[in-house]
């Protein structure tokens, strides 16, 4: 078992859902993976399944038909597994947070795990908050197993 | 594809683009926008900013003499410092950095000379 | 179906508006059809008493607006069997304002954009008729 | 006659980084018939634009689209600027053709990127987002920001340009240049590529007019339409002449897009070297009142604001017809026909942005 939780925390999985962002963020996480950041250094991969993934990031500010996908998408996902909110919509809803179809946060709807500020919030920002969002894995891993 | 390979020779002797971010970090660009601070004791709790702020991210309690900034709604517009007259509210290039919780800020007045004659 | 704008000549407005009756709007819509004119989109307005709804058009860069002022419960004609694209607009409008559209080809029932969870069509404002006598 | 499957095809899918569903009736490998699913990003901006101040609604529209946000903040202020008869100085025009130029150049690249990855072509969507940090770079220089630069404001712009960042910026340019033209025909002659996209989607001249498509889709079909033709801004001096390609299908509009990106590069030069001393800013006064339409050219094609205001801060109306809004219907007729597999590249052809459709 160990070795399994070693193994996830050199390289985790992660994947991405917009549940209502205004692309900015969801560029930037792009960017992420792209040579000038490279997220993969890290053994970070994007996959779009989320029985493979162990890092949810999210972006946008939840909307009410979006909400139903994201809790989809984290009741599919294997524990352990974190959930990083990206950008400030996704915080807290930022400027949409009094928008009628929003939840305003992601929190509303699924436990967050790391914070990540900024519209749009900066590669530099996603990096860090994608490894602490693992370290923080790596600490509850039996906890969220529920030992 | 032959067209591609003096790209991809390029690459191979050129040095890699990537930053290499959380080893060595990167200075911010001087003009870039980073995130709001404010510099209480130049504030005259106005309120300029909080009426300013598309995302409602600051109030402002003029009886309590009390700022309450909420970095984690904050759009770093930079919306109240445009509309600060005092240069309370500035923007710095260097971002805030991500938090496993989101507290708010809340800036208090220091205890002015007014106050100390009457206590 | 009175002139439906009340808007002063002095202030800033569209060129090349249009106002027909809603029972012309098909023919004049035809008509810009057949002239090469490129549907925009449509425009709603609640102005409280009644919807104004703009239809928007383009030929050459140079845009051409007509105008249909309704009743709030008044069903207008839906302009898709000559602009197939217009069932996004219309559909736009109904999920927002609630505005009846006859004969739309695609018909998402008020759900395009907003979720089972809101009630009413957001955008719509309360009827400030005095003697409004609709909801 | 093959057995008729309905299948969804996202919200949640590797290809498209947005929530869109289609709903795509398929028989055998062959689609049918094509129905979007769409609300998964709609937050309701247009009826956020008539609650707040119409100053604070700059930082709102920029948000509709994060791709576009320059074209979106821009749209918005010259309508608000044509209600309040606010004439913006000439060096503020042209520093917003520098600003929305530069978010058009990293909008292709961006897109002609995510085309390489649909096609499996990862290391040139390696190479082209690589050149794309060279744009982000100069918008953090110039604007402050990566993405949302937050640069235009009502009666003007927000940030001046110093010598310094012009010339940073012009060198800037020259690189993003030369890397270019040593990649950009990788993609246009690629056998790949060109399997992948000739032929697939097409779209005539006079379809792509019904449909009512806009931006390259429309141009990609031969039809000369840009809006930046009827001289806003600062392209009534620049001078402006758009790109057309005749074929029609998803290999056009890649072409288009990629020509568009020297015309881009070439229009921010033109521009920043011809830059005109003087004031950013001309201080708007009063409340809108009235009604006005104007429409920008975006990345993706024409953006028509219309505002409508009746002399008190607050917004009587804002409504926002995005590009992709108009692009959607072309899909329903693109798709049926084709094949399945090529769905995700018919759909990314028309560059289809979500949250600005939604709004």
């Amino acid at each position: 078992m160990k070795l399994i939780d070693k193994a996830r925390m050199k390289s985790p999985w992660v994947l991405h859902y917009n549940s209502g962002s205004c692309n900015g963020c969801d560029i930037e996480i792009f960017s992420c993976l792209t040579p000038m950041y490279d997220l993969e250094r890290f053994g970070i991969v994007n996959v779009g399944n989320p029985k493979h993934a162990d890092v949810l990031l999210v972006t946008g500010p939840v909307t009410h038909r979006g909400a139903r996908v994201l809790r989809n998408l984290y009741e599919q996902m294997p524990s352990p597994k974190a959930v990083v909110a990206v950008g400030t919509c996704a915080c807290s809803g930022g400027v949409f947070s009094e928008c009628y179809n929003c939840l305003g946060g992601v929190d509303k709807v699924i436990p967050v795990d790391v914070y990540i500020p900024g519209c749009a919030a900066k590669p530099e920002a996603i990096i860090e908050g994608v490894l602490m969002a693992v370290e923080r894995m790596s600490e509850h891993t039996p906890l969220r197993r529920g030992k | 594809m032959p067209k591609m390979l003096k790209a991809v020779v390029g690459n191979l002797v050129t040095k890699p683009a990537t930053r290499p971010h959380p080893y060595r970090r990167r200075e911010a660009f001087a003009r870039a926008r980073g995130r709001v601070i404010f510099d209480i004791s130049r504030c005259i709790f106005c309120g300029a900013c909080a009426l300013r702020c598309p995302a409602s991210a600051i109030r402002v309690n003029r009886t309590e003499r009390e700022l309450v900034f909420e970095p984690f709604r904050c759009i770093i517009c930079g919306a109240c410092v445009d509309g600060c007259r005092r240069g309370c509210a500035q923007i710095i290039p260097q971002y805030h950095s991500p938090a496993y919780t989101k507290p708010e800020e809340t800036y208090r007045a220091p205890i002015e000379v007014k106050e100390d004659n009457q206590l | 179906m009175g002139e439906a704008r009340t808007v002063h000549t002095e202030l800033p407005d569209i060129d090349n508006v249009q106002v027909v009756r809603k029972e012309e709007l098909l023919e004049r819509v035809a008509e810009l059809a057949s002239q090469g004119f490129r549907f925009i989109t449509t425009t709603c307005v609640d102005t409280g008493e009644q919807f104004e709804v703009y239809y928007h058009f383009d030929h050459q860069l140079q845009m051409s607006h007509l105008l249909v002022a309704v009743e709030k419960d008044d069903p207008i004609p839906s302009i898709t069997p000559i602009y197939f694209s217009a069932f996004v607009a219309e559909n736009e409008m109904k999920d927002l304002f609630g505005v009846k559209v006859d004969g739309l080809n695609v018909d998402y029932q008020g759900r395009m954009l907003v979720s089972d969870e809101l009630p009413s069509p957001p955008m719509r404002k309360p009827n400030t008729r005095r003697d409004g006598d609709g909801s | 006659m093959g057995v008729k499957t309905i299948l969804p095809f996202g919200p949640q899918h590797p290809v498209l980084p947005e929530p869109i569903q289609l709903r795509i009736t398929l028989e055998d490998e062959n689609i049918g018939q094509v129905l979007p699913a769409l609300g998964y990003v709609h937050r309701g901006i247009e009826k956020a634009g008539e609650k707040n101040d119409y100053p604070l609604n700059v930082y709102l529209v920029e948000r509709v689209c994060g791709i576009c946000s320059a074209t979106h903040g821009l749209a918005y202020c010259m309508a608000v600027e044509k209600l309040l008869a606010v004439e913006p100085p000439l060096r503020a025009n042209y520093l917003r053709v520098v600003w929305t130029e530069l978010h058009r150049l990293h909008s292709h690249l961006l897109w002609l990127g995510l085309l390489a990855d649909a096609f499996g072509f990862e290391s040139l969507f390696m190479q082209i987002w690589r050149i794309r940090e060279m744009v982000m770079d100069a918008l953090e220089k110039t604007a402050g920001n990566r993405v949302i630069i937050s640069v235009n404001t009502i009666g003007g712009v927000r940030r001046d340009l110093t010598e310094e960042q012009i010339e940073e910026t012009l060198r800037t340019l020259a690189e993003c240049e030369k890397q270019l033209n040593a990649i950009l025909p990788v993609i246009l002659e690629d056998y790949t590529v060109r399997k992948r996209t000739v032929g697939k989607g097409v779209l005539t001249a006079d379809q792509a007019l019904r449909l009512g498509a806009v931006g390259p889709v429309l141009r990609a079909s031969g039809v000369a339409q840009d809006l930046r033709m009827t001289g806003y801004a600062a392209y009534g001096e620049l001078g402006f002449e758009p790109i057309v390609e005749t074929a029609g299908d998803c290999y056009a509009r890649a072409v288009v897009r990629a020509r568009e990106c020297f015309q881009t590069i070439d229009l921010v030069r033109r521009a920043l070297q011809n830059l005109p001393e003087g004031d950013i800013l001309t201080k708007p006064r009063g409340n809108p009142n009235g009604r006005a339409i104007v429409r920008v050219e975006a990345p993706r094609g024409e953006l028509l604001y219309f505002v409508a205001g009746n002399g008190t801060k607050n917004l009587e109306r804002m409504r926002v017809r995005t590009p992709t809004l108009a692009n959607v219907p072309t899909l329903l007729e693109m798709l049926p026909g084709a094949e399945f597999a090529d769905v995700p590249v018919i759909t990314l052809s028309i560059d289809p942005c979500i949250s600005c459709t939604e709004r």
